[in-house]
Order: structure tokens, then sequence, then C-alpha cells
């Protein structure tokens, strides 16, 4: 019985999922693009990280049908991410100040 | 929600309205969201005993491997004791032996006994009998993960056989000197031991998908989150904190092995050891412990919450009171999980991380003392006014009261970062992690098996050995571990094979011989306690359907011990939360967690 | 006894309070098997995420130059050299599959045998050609390049090692996935979600659920290779 | 009765133990003694609650022991005392937490007029660097390391070359004369600590740390490695002699630089080099 009901919550048209697929080409064109044009710095940071998290979210949200689930899923698997965020910004701090200190303290390049 | 009762004198309602608008009316039985589960019978000796997929019978196969090579570990404390006490005396133990088993002494307590003994022991056995589930969700890869767990033991124990011996590196096993000469078993008994957590972690992540799944998707009709036992609670945290925890140290593990042995240099910086270079160069080695500690401090609340849990059924039940503050207890549980993935450099407030680090660990770490405290405070409060039976389990739960108490309190002077400085590596941390982690969980995973040994064999364990096992262990335990802070303030480092010859040490040299000999004694009890578990199991006093008059399912089956499905034909229907003792009015003195309100003669007690 | 009805449960932030403070389940009308899948793909993401992290921290602490990954990675073609192109095919290969993957979990789902399991195949065959482009683009780097997972001749050592650490961990991946593809292609092939034929080894009936899951799994790969995309070859 | 009375008596022998044991920590010999007023604020506040709540517990052990006629009370939970029990741990915690983190600052923060010292550790012994007259250290690396040149200073760096090389495990110091201690290990992890300074700081291959101080009190401390760093761990030690002036100079007038072993090590050298061809 529980099959039956499934039908109606993740059958799509198949359209969409066309739609998704040629989204995900364009950006990842897109990122490509970043580095075939060379922008550096700033811009190539960010473009890369939207391109890449807007990827990330089409995929997550419509392949793998995040978009329909009820709440108390979603929840559960997106809230442990922020540990994740606490771990990258901890270890980017660490990984700049061993950086310095050994341009400050070594010969570098050897 | 719970406003609806205030004025009514009973909030038992109030364990679980909490967590939102949804309370089914009385005597309302929910629908069946899913059909029973299917489940595999099994037809031979073998299937049914030893390749079982009974959770119940895998449960109790990881419980006697992790007591197995528990007591190798106990036994290599020996041997370190008898060094570290008489260094003279017992001289066959060379700085590489005493090195070894210091390694392989912390790493089998804390992963290879306590994790599995609490997660795939306890949890095993005791979550599908407790949210009302026959059987975890899929057996078959319960029984795999056993098995992978066996065979990532094995892989320990092989470790002591190659040559170089097991790996000495420190059960943190920090590099680059764990793979360097000059540590003991820097070739293969450090890949060994790699090899095998990484093992262990693949057989625990399927072991433990089987139970955060069955307590979220598991349960019987009318078991809400908020009427789950607390063990169910502890332990089905732990495991998230597991899932989570593990990978960083997989991640490290198959780091570590290539660097050694393929030469890459993840964790290795420009060296100079034996009169050269290392070729190795422009790694990391706090990589390293950040990776080691964002697995390592998860990982020692995944040995905790499960003792949380099970503690506070055991003191409910046995004093016959339901326990103090639930909802608070939940909580703390959840929020000291979720905390304890941002206070993990704490153990690295003198690695020689950025130093600005210190101000934010510190401040989380302590907020953790928080919510423990408040667990502290409702396991006391759940004794006041109660009506306690000192029965065994319960004085092992007192016994954890105090030993936890007082660990957890060196603990805030630890996470305190200026005054970790001086004590950091000396044996105020040992004694600290000893009596938080070496005797308060033990003294729960003892208590739990007087408690639910019945439950297993329909048998009790001795109750005067029991006693003496107690007794010995408790203050044996205390008189090794509290004197030992003081080692650590005299500045006796940690990991020392021995420092006779130094200034710091010569009024210390009676007291170290006294931990010693307590030591000793406290660890032969255990062969007593063994030999309790062994003979009882033929010779001990039959015990009655529900001996501790306890409420929660797994003693309310329809066969005691419980078999195969673990409930008869239907599964039992849950109407209230598991502390419903000694309830006004009522004329039970405990109502059973599937005793629907009509049974039960009072108005007020219909509420839950 | 009233029957079960999931759609009328309440939504959203509603839905979650009531979902969890209810019985039974607390992921209403999520199979025992899907919910296993997203557990244990959090706690994939928490490997890969170390993997990543420990990228970025020998990344940025080392003083040796960083190997420019789009000089490495470029294929000459026709006499041009191209950045990257291989690793953008490889890319493409890849979003195609999952695409082609969530249309046989439609389906699937529509109990469509013989169509979900051609797309299967389809994906299975992407999946396929992505280990296989993987391979050639290693034995390049091993022996054209001269790039050792110890050693390299353009930077930090630390480049190849954890370009073959991470790339290989992704492939296994990639290569378990593509085993199961079949496998689950032949059995639906085979009609065992309809006959609901008992499995080789855990003799326990399955139904198109598996290819769902299956499913979640694959996009999972493709997910992770785009943060590799990003963090290795674009940075 | 009698368990409830075992409990207490662990309680108050702890407390016994606490005061009149004679192991307590070593006099300190630093500026740090504000460490130590953290630790004994810690005592109290933590130690109290200790024994409250474990007091409290022998006594809810005792007075509500099992009795046939007696039935608990049924009290599922008190919001109030919640709360106020939080507020109070809250508060102890932050009373805490507030010295410490000052006094943390204060440890990571080094004065301007500090002295730099460098500890260099390897498996397993110490030496140490002390600056010239220009004050500074010169840059290493462990790729210059060789019979010539010990600490693999870099030969380019105008501020090596003065610089003193103590090849002992004996450092001496002024007294109060600020450190900074930068500490350097050349193969694995290490820690330099003395338990009267009350500092430490593991020592990383690859990464320079660093703490400093000031030593107020003359004497002759044993140096102790604090991180575990492979078979020779425990008899890893060395000492540090803190000196007043004179004896100072004395000592630092007997340590050579950098440039005079350069010299020194050419003129054996040479005369090894003549030796060969007579
Ligand atoms: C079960 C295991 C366990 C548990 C629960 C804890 C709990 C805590 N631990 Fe411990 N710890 C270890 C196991 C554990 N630890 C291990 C194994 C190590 C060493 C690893 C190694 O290096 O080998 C270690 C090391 C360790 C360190 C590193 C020391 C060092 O190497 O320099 C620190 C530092 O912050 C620390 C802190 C804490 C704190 C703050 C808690 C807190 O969670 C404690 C909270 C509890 C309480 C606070 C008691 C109850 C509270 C009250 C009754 C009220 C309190 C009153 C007030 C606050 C006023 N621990
Ligand atoms: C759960 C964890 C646990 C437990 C139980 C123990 C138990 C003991 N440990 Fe410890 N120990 C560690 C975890 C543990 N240890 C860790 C992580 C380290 C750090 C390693 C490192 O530095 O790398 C360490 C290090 C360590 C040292 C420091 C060595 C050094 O730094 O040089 C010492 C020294 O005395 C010591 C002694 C003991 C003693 C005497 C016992 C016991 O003998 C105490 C008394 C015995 C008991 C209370 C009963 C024990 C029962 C069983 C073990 C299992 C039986 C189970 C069943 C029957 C179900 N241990
Ligand atoms: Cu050097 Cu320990
Ligand atoms: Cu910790």
């Amino acid at each position: 019985m529980e099959q039956n009901k499934k039908q109606e919550v993740h059958t799509h048209k198949i359209g969409i999922y066309l739609w998704i697929w040629g989204l995900l080409f364009v950006f990842s064109f897109f990122s490509y693009m970043v580095d075939y044009l060379d922008f550096q710095g700033l811009l190539r940071w960010t473009l890369i990280v939207t391109f890449m998290l807007t990827k990330a979210g089409l995929i997550m949200a419509i392949f793998m049908h995040l978009y329909w689930e009820r709440w108390a899923i979603v929840n559960v698997l997106l809230w442990p991410m922020t540990l994740i965020g606490v771990f990258i910004t901890i270890m980017v701090s660490e990984s700049h100040y061993t950086f310095f200190t050994r341009l400050f303290y070594f010969v570098v390049g050897s | 929600m719970s406003d609806e009762y205030k004025d009514n004198k009973i909030e038992a309602k109030s364990a679980d309205s909490s967590s939102g608008g949804y309370a089914p009316p009385v005597e309302h039985i929910p629908a069946k969201e899913a059909p029973e589960q299917e489940l595999y019978h099994a037809k031979s000796f073998w299937t049914k005993w030893v390749f079982s997929q009974d959770a119940k019978v895998i449960g109790v196969q990881y419980a006697l491997t992790a007591t197995a090579i528990g007591l190798v570990g106990l036994v290599l404390s020996w041997g370190m004791r008898l060094q570290l006490g008489f260094p003279e005396t017992f001289s066959f133990l060379g700085p590489a032996t005493y090195y070894q088993s210091v390694t392989m002494h912390g790493m089998i307590m804390v992963i290879y006994l306590l994790t599995a003994l609490f997660l795939g022991g306890f949890g095993n056995y005791l979550i599908p009998l407790m949210v009302g589930a026959r059987d975890m969700v899929f057996p078959y890869v319960n029984m795999v993960s056993y098995w992978v767990f066996l065979a990532a033991v094995l892989v320990l124990i092989a470790s002591f056989f190659v040559p170089g011996g097991p790996t000495g590196a420190g059960w943190t096993l920090y590099p680059p000197q764990a793979i360097l000469p000059g540590t003991p078993g820097s070739e293969y008994g450090i890949v060994l031991m790699l090899v095998s957590l990484s093992m262990f972690v693949i057989g625990f992540t399927m072991g433990g998908l089987n139970y955060v799944i069955t307590v979220l998707q598991a349960r019987t009709r009318g078991m809400t989150m908020m009427r789950m036992p607390l063990t169910v609670w502890g332990i089905f945290t732990a495991t998230i904190l597991a899932l989570l925890a593990f990978p960083a140290l997989f991640v490290a593990c198959i780091m570590m092995t290539l660097d050694s042995i393929l030469g890459t240099s993840f964790f290795m910086p420009d060296i100079f050891t034996m009169g050269e270079k290392l070729k190795t160069g422009g790694g990391s080695p706090i990589l390293f412990q950040h990776l080691f500690w964002f697995f390592g401090h998860p990982e020692v609340y995944i040995v905790a919450l499960p003792a949380f849990g099970i503690v506070s059924d055991l003191i409910s039940v046995h004093a016959r009171k339901n326990i103090f503050g639930y909802r608070m207890m939940v909580w703390a549980i959840v929020i000291i999980g979720a905390l304890s993935f941002v206070v993990w450099a704490h153990h690295m407030y003198v690695s020689g991380m950025n130093p600005y680090f210190g101000f934010f660990f510190a401040t989380t770490t302590l907020i953790i003392a928080v919510p423990t405290a408040i667990k502290v405070y409702n396991w006391v409060l759940t004794l006041w006014r109660g009506n306690i039976h000192l029965t065994i389990p319960m004085l092992f739960a007192l016994g954890f009261i105090v030993t936890f108490v007082n660990g957890g309190i060196t603990g805030l002077f630890l996470g305190n970062v200026i005054i970790d400085i001086p004590l950091s590596d000396t044996y105020f941390v040992v004694a600290h992690f000893h009596m938080v982690m070496g005797i308060a969980p033990l003294m729960v995973v003892f208590g739990a098996i007087y408690h639910w040994y019945p439950l297993i064999t329909g048998r009790h364990l001795n109750q005067t050995l029991g006693k003496i096992h107690f007794w010995v262990t408790f203050l044996g335990a205390y008189a090794i571990y509290f004197p030992m802070h003081y080692l650590g303030f005299i500045g006796v480092p940690r990991r020392y094979f021995e420092m006779y010859d130094s200034p710091y040490m010569t009024s210390a040299i009676g007291l170290n011989q006294f931990i010693t000999i307590a030591a000793l004694i406290v660890g032969f009890t255990q062969i007593l306690f063994l030999y309790n578990i062994f003979s009882s199991v033929f010779k001990g006093e039959k015990s009655e359907r529900n001996p501790w008059k306890a409420n929660s399912l797994e003693w309310h089956t329809s066969d005691y011990p419980p078999t195969h499905g673990n409930f008869g034909k239907e599964l039992p229907v849950v109407y209230r939360w598991p502390y419903d003792f000694s309830v006004p009015g009522s004329d039970k003195e405990y109502i059973p967690q599937d005793v629907p309100p009509s049974q039960v003669s009072t108005a007020k007690a219909e509420i839950t | 006894m009233s029957q079960f009805d999931i759609s009328k449960l309440p939504q959203g932030g509603k839905g979650f309070m009531h979902d969890w403070g209810s019985d039974q389940r607390a992921f209403k009308g999520v199979p025992w098997g899907k919910a296993m899948m997203w557990i244990f793909l959090v706690s994939d993401t928490f490997i890969f995420s170390c993997f990543l992290i420990s990228l970025m921290t020998a990344r940025a602490s080392t003083t040796v130059p960083w190997p420019y990954a789009s000089e490495v990675f470029a294929l000459t073609v026709f006499g041009v050299e191209v950045p990257l192109l291989l690793i953008a095919i490889m890319t493409f290969v890849l979003i195609t599959s999952s695409g082609t993957m969530a249309i046989a979990v439609k389906f699937g789902y529509e109990k469509r045998r013989k169509l979900c399991a051609l797309f299967l195949l389809f994906t299975a065959l992407g999946g396929l050609a992505f280990v296989g482009m993987q391979a050639f683009e290693w034995s390049k780097l091993i022996f054209h390049e001269g790039i050792r997972p110890w050693s390299n001749p353009f930077g930090a050592a630390q480049f190849g090692s954890f370009f073959f650490m991470i790339t290989g961990f992704h492939g296994t991946h990639v290569s378990i996935g593509v085993i199961f593809l079949f496998i689950f292609a032949r059995k639906t092939f085979r009609g065992d979600f309809d006959t609901g034929r008992k499995g080789f080894f855990t003799s326990m009936k399955s139904n198109y659920e598996a290819i769902e899951i299956m499913g979640l799994y694959w996009h999972f790969v493709d997910l992770v290779w785009v943060f590799i995309f990003a963090f290795f070859y674009l940075w | 009765m009698f368990v409830a009375i075992i409990f207490a008596l662990v309680i108050v022998g702890s407390i016994i133990f606490h005061f009149w044991s004679p192991w307590w920590w070593t006099p300190v010999a630093s500026n740090w003694g504000n460490i130590d007023d953290n630790i004994i604020l810690s005592f109290w506040v933590t130690g109290t609650v200790f024994v409250v709540v474990c007091l409290f517990m022998a006594y809810c052990v005792w007075r509500y022991r099992y009795r046939p006629d007696r039935k608990a009370e049924y009290k599922p939970e008190d919001k109030k005392l919640e709360f106020r029990l939080t507020l109070i741990t809250a508060l102890g915690v932050a009373a805490l937490l507030a010295p410490g983190l000052v006094t943390w600052n204060q440890y990571i923060s080094v004065p301007k007029d500090a002295m730099k010292i460098e500890v260099l550790a390897y498996q397993w012994g110490w030496n140490f660097r002390l600056p010239g007259n220009d004050g500074a250290l010169g840059t290493t690396s462990v790729s210059l390391i060789s019979d010539e040149n010990p600490y693999g200073l870099n030969p380019e760096d105008p501020n090596s070359k003065d610089d003193i090389l103590v090849m002992d495990a004996d450092l001496h110091l002024k007294i109060n004369q600020t450190v900074k201690i930068e500490l350097r290990s050349l193969d694995v992890l290490h820690n330099f600590y003395i338990p009267q300074f009350r500092a430490k700081m593991d020592m990383i291959p690859g990464i320079i740390s660093y703490y400093w101080f000031i030593p107020e009190k003359k004497g002759d401390f044993e140096i102790l490695c604090a991180e575990y760093c492979g078979l020779g761990h425990y008899v890893m030690r060395g000492r540090v002699l803190v000196d007043d002036e004179k004896d100072y100079s004395n000592w630092l007038a007997r340590q050579i630089t950098y440039e005079k072993m350069l010299a020194q090590k050419s003129v054996e050298k040479k005369l090894l080099i003549a030796e060969n061809k007579n």
C-alpha cells in the first residue's frame, strides 16, 4: 500500500529531469569557462564556488528528490554540514597560521 | 502543550508532548504505517548461533568479543603498572614493550572494548527490544558488521606477532613519530593498526546505520521518540556521533597508511633524522591531530552517552521513581552530542596550533559542562524521595555518579585553556580520563550486566560475588585514580617509562607503588566477575519474569528470555513513557509501557 | 483503526514537529533502505569533506608552489593544448549518467520494467566510461607527466598524493556503483522487483525502492565529483 | 546505612587527602603564578560542587533507602528548579572561564622586550640558540644541516652570523629577563616543559611554536620532554639554570657564535687536509 502512495509523491514528468540535466551541463560549462578564460583572484573563487553550489543544489533537490521530501528528513540531512563548516573555518585559519610561520622562520623554497 | 496539564498535579504527560503538536488521544492506537518486517528464520545451528542475523545473538557476540579483547587491555595495564611502580624489579619490560603496552591498552580500551560493547553489544541487544521492533532493520548487514568487527580485532591481535611488534606510538598515533624509526612497531605494527581501525570503522558503519534506522523508522505503534527509554536515546545519539566522527579517523588512517607505505608526505614535514634529511617534506603533522581529535573528542562521548542513558534507567528502576526531568535529559544528550563536534582542539592546546583557537575551544568546552551538569543533577534528584533498593545495579550507578562527577570536574580544569598548559600531558590528564572514561562507564557496563543478565539468560548473577565485585572495583579504582591527579601536579609526564632519577619524582615513589598494588587488586577482582558470569549461566538462581519490575518493553516480551522475533504474534502497542513508577492514585506500583490506560484503575494515570 | 495516509499529514515546519513527535517513523513514508542510504551518504559526505579539507590545508600551508592544475591536466588535440579537456568530458559523462539514473528511477516507480532496466544499463555504461577515462588519465599522468604519489616534477609533492588518493577514492565509489548498476539492471530486467524474488545473499524480497536507493548513491557520486572538479581541477 | 556512610567517607577522604597529603605542585618559579591562582579558583568552585553533589547523593541513599511501606514521589519535572540549577552552573562556568581567558591572552601575547631563544629538540636531546648582539635569530632549514652547520642556519641571512649556538643540554637564563622561547624540532613532536615555570608547548617539525615567561627564581630546573617522541622520550631531559647577572655573563662568554664555529671548523678542515697531504 505504501507503494501506491509513493507513485503520486515521486513520479514526475520526464521533462524536469531533462531540464536539470541541461542546467547541469550549462553550469559545468560555465565553470569550465572560468578556467579557460583564466579568471583569477576573488572573481575566480566566487564563480567557482557559486557554480559548484548551484550544481550540488540542483542534484540534491531534483535528482535526489530532496525538494519533495518532508522537512523531518531534509533537516536531518543538512544540519550536520554546519559541523563541516566549522571544521573548514578552523582549518583555513590553521593553515594560514602554518604558512606564515614557515615563511617567517624558514628558508623558503628549499 | 504541557500547559494543558499545568493544573493537573501529575505531569506525566509532559514527557511526550514537547516535540510538538502531536499527542494521540488517550485510548487511540495509531494506524500501522508499514507492513510487518520480514524476518530471516534460521534453520541450522550455524545460521542460528554463529552466522546469526538475530540482533540479540549478534549483541552477545559483540559483547563477548569486546570483553575478550578488553581482558588483553587489562593485562597490558598490569604490565605497565608493574613497571611504573617497581621499575627495578620488573626489568623484563623494556621501553619498547612498555610503549607498545600503553598504545595497545589505550586503543583496545577505548575502541575495541567500550565502543564495541556499548554500541555493538548493548545497542544490538536492547534497541530492537526497547523500541518494540522484531529485529534490526537490516539483519544481514548487521551480521556482516559483527564479522568485520571480529576481523578488525584479529588484525589487531595479529599486530602483536609481526616483526617489530605492535605499534608503540601512543593511542593517538601522532605522526611523524608513529612511522619513523625510534618508535616501536613503526614498520608493520602501525600499518596493521591503521588497517584494523579502518576495518573497525567500516564494520561499525554497517551496524551503526542499523541502530539509527531502527530507532528512527522501526518503532512500534505508540512509541514516540519522547517515550523511548533513555538507554535508547544514549545509544542512538552516540551512534550518530560515531557515524559523523569515524570518517575523520578513517581519512586520517588512509593518509597515514599512504605516508607509511608509499612515502607520501601528507603528515610529513621537512624532517632531519638519523643523520639525514628525509625525502618527504612539506606536510603538516598538525593536520593529523585535527583529524584525529575531530574524531577523538566525539569518540569519548560515544562511550559516555550510552553510559549516561543506561545509568538513568538503572537509577530510575531501582529507586522506583521516574527519572527526574526526562525532557531535559533527552535535550542534554542531544546538545552534548552536537557540541562535542566543536570542542575537539581542547586536546591540542599545547600542540602549537594557532594560539587564538584557545579562546574559541575553551569557551565551547566549558559550555558542554552545563548540559552535563544538568544530567548529574537529575540523577541525584531522581534519588531524592525515591525508594531506593540497594541492588547491585544501583550500587554501580551510585559509583558511576561519584566517579563521573570527579572526572568531569577535572575535565573543567583541562578545558580551561590556561590551566591545561601546566597539566597537559601529565598524569593529571591520565587520572582525568580514567576516572571519567575508564571507571565511570565501566561502572555502568557492570551495572548494566547485573541488570540485564536475567533477561539474557533467565538467571541471576551471584549476589555475594557481585557485592564484592562492586566494592573492590569502586573503592580500588577510586584509590588508583584519585591520588594520580597529584602526580600530575608534581609534574610527572605521562608516557614516561620511568623517571625515578628525577627530582620531581622523589616524593612520589611510594604513591606510585600504592597505585600499582591497588590496580592489581582491582584487576584480579574482575576474574571473580568473569567467573560469576560464566558459572551463573548454569548455576545462577532462576529469575522470574521482570525481576526488577521495570516498565520498558524488553521485560514484557511474550517469551522470557526473549526469542527470535522478540515479541509474539502482535507487536506491543505503547501508551506511556517507561518511567511510570509509584504513580499516585494507582494501585499498581509500576505500569509497563504497553498497559493501556483502560487497565489502570485511576483516572489520573491515564494521562500518559 | 484508521488507515495511515501520508498526504494528510501537515507539511513544512509543522510537519517537522509532527513527524518527530510521532510514533513509528520519524521520516514518514520513507522506506528503511532509503533512510539508511541517506544516513550513509551523510557519513560518506564527512569522509569526502575530510579529504577535501586536508587537501585545502596542505595546499594553503605549503611554501612550495602548487602545480597549476589546468596545465597539468591539459590534453593536446590536433596540436592544440586544451586545458582540462578530458576532465570536462568526464564531467559531462558523469552528469549524463546521473540524468539517465534519475530517469531510471522514474520508470522504476512507474513499474515500467524494461525501460527502467534500459536506463540503468545506460547509467552503468556511463559510469564505466568515466572509470575508463580516469584510468587513461592516471596512466597519462604516471607515464607521461611523471607524477607519482610521493613526488612530481611540477611542485609540491602533495599535489600527486592528494590527486591519486581523492580521485582514487572517488573512482572506487564509481566502480562499486557500476557493479551494482549492472546487477540491478539484470535484476530489473528479470523482473525480480515485480515477482518478489528473494535476494541471493540476504534471502529477502526487494522491490523498486531498491532502484531509488541505487539512484541516491549514484547521484551522490556525481555530487562528490562536482566538488572534486571545483577544488582540485579549477582551484 | 552502611552504603551511604561509605560513600560519604569516600568524599570526606578525598577532601582530607587533598589538604593533608604531601603531594602538591612544585613552587612556581616564573611569572605564571596567576595560572596557579586560576587552578585554585577552579579547585574551590568545582570542589564545592563535587562535595555537595556527592554528599547529597549519599544523604538520599540513606534517607530514602528502601522501605516496604514507603512509596516514591512521582515528579516528572520541576521547571523552576531545573532552570535555577542551569543558571547557577552557567554562572560557575563563566566564573572559571573569564579569568582563564584573560590569562591565556597574556600567555600568547609576548612582551616587546622579550629576548628570543631558540630551543632545538631532536630525538632525544636538547640544543639551544641565542641571538647575538642584533637580538634576532637567523632563518633555518633542515636541508642545510651538515657537520659544519648543525642547526641548519641560513648562511645568507645576516641575522644568523652572530647567533650563539649552545650545543649542550643545559640552558642558562638571566633572572628576571623576559624570554620568548621559540620551539623548533628536527624530527618528531617534542615538548619543552619545566614544571616550575608552569609553561609548556609542543614543538612540531616544520613549524615554529613559542611561549614566553620570566624566570623569577634562581635555581636549577629539570627540563622534561612532555610529548611522546619515541623510545627515548623518558630520558629526554635537560637543565635550565637561572643565574644572576654575573654568572650568566660568564656562561655567555664561554659560548661560541655561528661565525666563530664556521671559522673553527674550516681551520680544522684545513688541518685535516694538510694532514692528509703529508
Ligand atoms: C568518557 C570519556 C570522557 C568524558 C566524558 C570527558 C569529559 C570531559 N573532558 Fe576529557 N578526556 C578523555 C575522556 C573524556 N573526557 C580522554 C580519553 C582524554 C585524553 C586523551 C589522550 O590525550 O589520550 C581526555 C582529555 C581531555 C582534555 C585534554 C587534556 C590534555 O591532553 O591536555 C581536556 C581539555 O579540555 C578534557 C576536557 C573534558 C571536559 C571539559 C569534559 C566535560 O564533558 C566534563 C563535564 C562534566 C562535568 C563538568 C561534571 C558534572 C558537572 C557538575 C556536577 C556541575 C559542575 C559545576 C560547575 C561547572 C560549577 N578532556
Ligand atoms: C576505557 C578505557 C580504559 C580503561 C578501562 C583503563 C584501565 C586501566 N588503565 Fe588505562 N589508559 C587508557 C584507557 C583505559 N585504561 C587510555 C586511553 C590510555 C592512554 C594511552 C596512551 O597514552 O596512548 C591509558 C593509559 C594508562 C596509563 C598511562 C601510561 C603512561 O602514560 O605511561 C596507565 C598507568 O597507570 C594506565 C593504567 C590503567 C589501569 C591500572 C587500568 C585498570 O586496570 C583499572 C582497573 C580495572 C578495572 C576498573 C576493570 C577493567 C575491566 C575490563 C578492562 C574489562 C572487562 C570487561 C568485562 C568483564 C565486561 N592506563
Ligand atoms: Cu621528546 Cu618526548
Ligand atoms: Cu575531549
